[in-house]
């Protein structure tokens, strides 16, 4: 029956959980049952509403722990990773050398009307982050940064210029679903144009999964507190293999 | 409240150099030009308002109209006064008439200069007095309902439907927020018209609209009765249309906007004459219309370290004032910014904050200087969120600051939830009150780490600024001094939007306001 | 079909709820998806793994929004609330010189092992609570606070030296449902002794719901934030209606 | 650090009232009389331990075996010793035999006198060994891992079962705590005995058992390796058997014991004459063995106002400090108690709270202050209560507190869960190393509002002391000077278990702590 966990408050199994939300209702002995039920159907018991308050006309906000009744079998969970041995700056450089023989060619862009650029960033200029150096650093890559606000057809007719190998795509605002229908409309236009092949096209911002990124098409997606000798990594093994 | 020792020559220095600065951009770039945007606004100012079926406003198709006949050089000024006396109709009325062909648009000889001449000063006049009537009307408001203790306890709704802003931003004052403002769509910025009508659709954020603004300052006049203070209104003129948004802004009683000499420039890529002459005419617009301007010098925290680049905000903050003095706007009108955004991981990052926090306020004592909460290094964890936020509460009240941004404990997530304001201000509520005179009652060391943080700031902030101005802020500028982002002079957006004022250019809104100085009461 | 109901985030029926809980599993995608498919089986979509952090070793910390997708029909919800006029302690006092023409006796404890008195204090101690005189104060109610640690025994035998109308009881430690055994266990002891009706039995206690006491056999239950002027308001009420 | 002025004079004059009042207390009631658990207590540290079939421990059935032939009087120590010539067996075979009745206990004729007492004195040379190998080992301990920097970071747990706090324990650990302390289960002070081994059931808290001591230090040694610093472990030392746990917890290599002087009589009922006895020998333990006290001053304030009440707090550290000083513990060892318990709607009231805390620190230089976070305003909204944590983390920090108990933002709610304390911990660790050297970095406004307030509880600790002196402290205590509860001096828990001194009492260990005062290293 594999290996079935619950949430641990304190003991193995008891499954606490703690439960923050807004109900459109009048504060009251009712809206604190109203939330207990709510909870219930949550498949949450034992359910203490520990806080209540109206925070404003009409509307309760609650603090509640409880009980959640379902387990899970962690054993079936499954979740992929963007797979791959992670080297160092020197190892990346020396694997291109000894194994591509050519510089790589890397772009990356925010897409949309996304205008945050510090993630982009992060990874590409030669600062980097977290300590690890960016990928401009890396004297065997070409890495062209085109910053925010780039259309799917700016970024794609760079990476058709350049030659590019792998194409980074960022995408920080996620409100509305905004990173899908951005990052959708990328592939849909590599595909039109029949040269998603030609790539590697990797997503990447602090709301992406890899889980997500394939499920879009993508190669491989890198989420937050992401370094850029991890994609560097990905990047090279994936050209070594080809 | 506790001071650190500054050397007041010095400060004069800097203030000096900022000065010159601004000066120096005043006089070359901004005097002798206009744009697209100005003359939409004079426009607006003279009572059109309305968009065609598809949507276009008048101001725009009128503006377009002058400009494709090469006479916009001249101002819109003449060519509409004239259009009014040929229809012998209001403005509105005149302007559709002009946009749906009725009217010869452009052609003004027809009627005699004098004529023309002393149509614009009526009209000019009657947009002056829109401008005092705000200005009135707000004052009278706030005898009634009077101004909060400082910190303004600033708060912003974002959810693209205006109509839940107005429920989330009673949410908010009953929670005790003193400002609510309305943060805008996704790159508004970057339109180079002002949109129309309520609007239930935006993404980070609800349009800017004359239309809205109306909607939301109701809701806000009922919002203050009810509390007993008044509630202060907030929204965005930056980018391609920032003097219309002033307008629009002070036709709906709008009390603060925010406006920086170079967000756009830098982290819009507007261009820079674009920039400077919109602002100018935007910012004589909130000056006679008391509405208070707030800059954006946190941006750059977001994008550079915070303690290492605590000069550009000083920088920053000292051309905003400059600038804006030149603009007519007072001390008082000043919300200069800054941010509570040094890495919480470093040692004694709170005392430097202090530091900080303390040479703006030393720098601009009579201005409610505007202070944004940590965002950058906000955690995912909501609940270590809530404590980096506590100390950014302390930091704004033992420094004294003027208008609060309430920081949220889900920045790092999504744009607040109801509860998530909720929560903010509980926090601030409790370290305002808990700790309400601890500035009064400690005192910095003397040569201690604060003082000595403040003093390598402001010796920093004045090297750089003798830089800017040994080669001018334009050029300073395009080889990346600030924000280490280049923008150039002929590149960025809204260049083809600037024209150089012809020698029968006219705008006597603009020249008025000037003549007249600043105005209060 | 009644008043369906859900959480709001920022638009009424969002579903908008916020979650913590800890999974006894090392931090790895492995482990967001597993929370990610947790709160799917708490019925909650739409999930954002905001934060993961492992805790312990083998232990991982979450935070979590989505959108609940159950709705509960608020018109249907019940919660009974100590239904009663309320009066203030000029209004009680009158009341029990004209209505009931004698004093009123009372009788208080926090029993078992529970040592927190500061609860049945604040109901019975002259100074009361949050502005509110406490029974003690009252001219027309003889209060008697036996303070905490009373045995069920001792608080009868109390009970019935005094000829009390009414018998109050604090409970403050819930933990492993103490509470629960310790307030069953009165009523008991009072039916065991054919004297349960002989009595008003009132609990309270910050955990304590006029629902939960009336479960357990008492008259009413108050909690949280409650001020003795409710409680002799209770006890008033139901004494003039017999 | 920032510096509150006091008059030194001052200073002195309610030093001495504690002192006069301390000692009139062991005068009058410690030096003449013994106590059940005292006598237990010297059994332990001669080696018994261990239950009979249904539980009881062996030092109770000895014990109480005396007491039932009326012999107590004499002390345990003779008899026992007797016992052990008889039975030529070592402590734990003695008392098996003993409580099988297979060795005739009372009649101590059969040996010398001086046979014996040279048993009693081999036998308390070898308890004092025990105590003397704790200190050492200890201290070499905090040679190879150090203590880490103060405010030291005390968490708690209290799940019940030793080993799941023994998870709970090495997760705080690994998220910063520097000390750990083990709750007990409820009401165990009222437990006239120690129960015995690994216990995986309570309610609130964890039995107090030497077993479980084990079971933790032994697992907080590993802890310590891994984290680079030492682990200190806390336990209870109150209640009815106050020496026996810190003998108990003197074998185990224990850190630390909650031990105050008037907890146990006030809040739990114990009598007092008891409390003072036991209380007396468990400090002579502590103070050999180097465990650090932690009294338990915050809990006047759970009951009653902390502004109110400051001074009762301030009153009771100063008694506590001269009654440990009586019993031989160094400065080093007196964690004295305050807590930070002003109602969160109090205006200015982190003032008032800095002051508080600034009070203690300046009168007792070098104690380890024990600073305990708010509970009782504490709110059901977690996220608040983290706010109110901040507020009390920065206040211990600036104000250089030496333990500090973190708090839990679900305090109003339920034990804590694992999350919970890492929460708790995220925002000590944050605020600890943002803020760490302010209080070096300012400085408190001469008859500013916080030195006034620090002065005032001073004048209000004088008087009070000096009225508890006047008519002596048994008295004070029977009349309600303190938490407004009265106890009288035949009143409480545990008084049967008292006994006087008969003239040939012996209770060797005892005498040698005294005589041989502290020893260090
Ligand atoms: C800085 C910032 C800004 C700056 C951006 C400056 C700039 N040049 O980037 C400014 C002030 C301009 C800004 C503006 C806005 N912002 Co903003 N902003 C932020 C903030 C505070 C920090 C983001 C950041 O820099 N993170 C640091 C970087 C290093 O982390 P990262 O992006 O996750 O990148 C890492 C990984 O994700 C990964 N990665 C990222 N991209 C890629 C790409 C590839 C290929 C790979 C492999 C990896 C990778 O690697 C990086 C390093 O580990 C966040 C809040 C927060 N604390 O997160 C809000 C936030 C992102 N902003 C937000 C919003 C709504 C806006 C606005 C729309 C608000 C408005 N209405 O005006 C505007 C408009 C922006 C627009 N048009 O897009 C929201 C987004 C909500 C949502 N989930 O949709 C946030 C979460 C704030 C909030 N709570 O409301 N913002
Ligand atoms: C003060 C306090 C103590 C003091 C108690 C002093 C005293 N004389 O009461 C001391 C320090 C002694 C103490 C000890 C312990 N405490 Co304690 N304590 C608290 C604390 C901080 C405040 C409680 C309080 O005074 N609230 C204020 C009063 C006014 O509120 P109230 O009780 O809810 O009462 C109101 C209503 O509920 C109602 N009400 C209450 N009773 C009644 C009765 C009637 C008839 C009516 C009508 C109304 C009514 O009216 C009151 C006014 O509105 C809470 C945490 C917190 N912030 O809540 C922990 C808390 C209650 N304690 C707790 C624990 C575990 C303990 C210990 C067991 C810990 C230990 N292992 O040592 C011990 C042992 C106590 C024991 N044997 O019972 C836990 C309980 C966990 C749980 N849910 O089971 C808490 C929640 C702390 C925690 N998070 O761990 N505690
Ligand atoms: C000064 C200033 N103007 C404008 C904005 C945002 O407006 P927009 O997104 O329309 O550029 C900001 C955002 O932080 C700002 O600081
Ligand atoms: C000094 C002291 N001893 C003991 C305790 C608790 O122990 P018990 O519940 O066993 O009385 C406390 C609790 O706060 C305390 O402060």
């Amino acid at each position: 029956m594999g290996n079935l966990i619950k949430p641990y408050g304190d003991t193995i199994d008891d499954g606490i959980v703690q439960l923050s939300f807004t109900l459109p209702v009048t504060n009251g002995a009712k809206a604190k049952k109203a939330a207990e039920i709510y909870a219930n159907n949550l498949k949450i018991e034992d359910v203490t509403i520990a806080h209540a308050e109206e925070i404003a006309e009409g509307f309760t906000y609650f603090v509640i722990f409880g009980k959640a009744s379902v387990s899970i079998d962690y054993d079936s969970v499954k979740a992929s990773e963007v797979s791959t041995e992670f080297y160092d700056y020197y190892e990346i450089n020396s694997l291109i050398k000894e194994k591509i023989n050519r510089k790589v060619n890397v772009v990356g862009a925010s897409i949309g009307t996304d205008a945050h650029t510090v993630g982009i960033d992060a990874i590409m200029n030669m600062k980097g982050y977290d300590g690890d150096y960016g990928l401009e650093r890396y004297p065997e890559i070409n890495a062209t940064n085109l910053g925010s606000q780039v259309t799917c057809e700016e970024l794609v007719e760079s990476a058709l210029k350049n030659g590019s190998d792998a194409i980074l795509v960022s995408q920080t605002v996620t409100q509305k679903d905004a990173h899908i229908r951005n990052f959708t409309e990328l592939i849909e236009l590599l595909e039109a144009e029949k040269i998603r092949k030609q790539f590697l096209v990797i997503a990447g911002g602090p709301r992406i999964t890899n889980d997500l990124a394939i499920e879009l098409g993508y190669d491989a997606g890198f989420g937050a507190g992401t370094v850029p000798s991890q994609v560097a990594s990905y990047i090279v093994t994936c050209l070594v293999k080809e | 409240m506790a001071q650190i020792k500054l050397d007041q020559e010095q400060v004069k220095r800097v203030k000096n150099y900022a000065k010159d600065i601004a000066d120096s951009v005043q006089k070359n770039v901004i005097d002798g030009n206009s744009s697209v945007s100005v003359e939409r606004t004079v426009l607006r100012l003279y009572g059109v308002d309305g968009t065609d079926e598809e949507g276009t406003p008048y101001p725009n198709l009128i503006v377009d109209k002058l400009k494709e006949k090469d006479l916009l050089s001249k101002g819109v000024s003449k060519f509409f006064a004239a259009s009014m006396l040929a229809s012998k109709r209001d403005a509105m009325d005149t302007a559709e008439l002009i946009c749906q062909g009725n009217i010869l648009f452009g052609e003004i000889n027809e009627f005699s200069r004098a004529d023309i001449e002393s149509k614009e000063i009526e009209l000019s006049k009657e947009a002056l007095k829109t401008l005092d009537s705000s200005r009135i009307h707000k004052s009278k408001k706030q005898e009634k309902t009077p101004l909060p203790e400082q910190p303004f306890k600033y708060m912003i709704v974002a959810t693209g439907n205006i109509y839940e802003d107005r429920t989330q931003a009673k949410a908010a004052v009953s929670s005790g927020a003193d400002i609510i403002a309305v943060i805008r769509s996704t790159a508004q910025s970057l339109l180079d018209y002002v949109p129309y009508g309520a609007t239930t659709e935006g993404f980070g954020g609800t349009f800017a609209t004359q239309e809205n603004f109306k909607i939301m300052r109701k809701a806000l006049d009922e919002a203050s009765k009810k509390k007993g203070t008044y509630v202060r209104l907030v929204n965005y003129a930056s980018g391609l249309c920032m003097s219309e948004i002033a307008a629009c802004a002070a036709i709906e009683d709008l009390d603060m906007l925010l406006n920086d000499s170079m967000y756009g420039i830098l982290f819009r890529d507007i261009n820079k004459k674009r920039t400077f002459v919109d602002q100018h005419f935007s910012r004589l617009i909130c000056s006679r219309a008391k509405i208070l301007i707030n800059t954006g010098e946190d941006n750059y925290l977001t994008t550079s370290d915070a303690i290492e680049n605590a000069y550009t905000v000083t920088s920053s903050q000292l051309i905003n004032e400059a600038m804006g003095k030149n603009s007519l706007l007072t001390d008082e009108q000043l919300g200069l910014g800054h941010a509570f955004e040094i890495d919480p991981k470093v040692k004694n990052g709170f005392l430097f904050e202090l530091a900080h926090a303390q040479l703006a306020r030393q720098l601009f004592p009579d201005a409610p200087l505007k202070y944004m909460p940590p965002t950058k290094y906000k955690s995912c964890d909501i609940f270590f969120s809530q404590c980096m936020d506590s100390m950014f509460n302390l930091a704004s009240v033992t420094t004294g600051q003027g208008i609060h941004l309430c920081g949220i404990l889900t920045e790092a997530i999504h744009t607040p939830l109801m509860q998530d304001r909720f929560q903010s201000l509980s926090n601030v509520n409790y370290i305002f009150d808990t700790a309400r005179d601890l500035g009064d009652e400690i005192e910095f060391k003397e040569d201690g780490v604060i003082a000595k943080r403040a003093q390598t700031v402001l010796n920093e902030t004045e090297e750089f600024l003798k830089k800017v101005n040994d080669i001018g802020l334009m050029e300073a500028i395009s080889e990346g001094y600030f924000a280490g982002i280049k923008r150039l002079d002929t590149g960025g957006k809204g260049l083809d939007g600037v024209f150089l004022k012809d020698s029968d250019y006219s705008n006597p809104i603009l020249e008025m306001l000037e003549k007249e100085g600043t105005i209060n009461g």
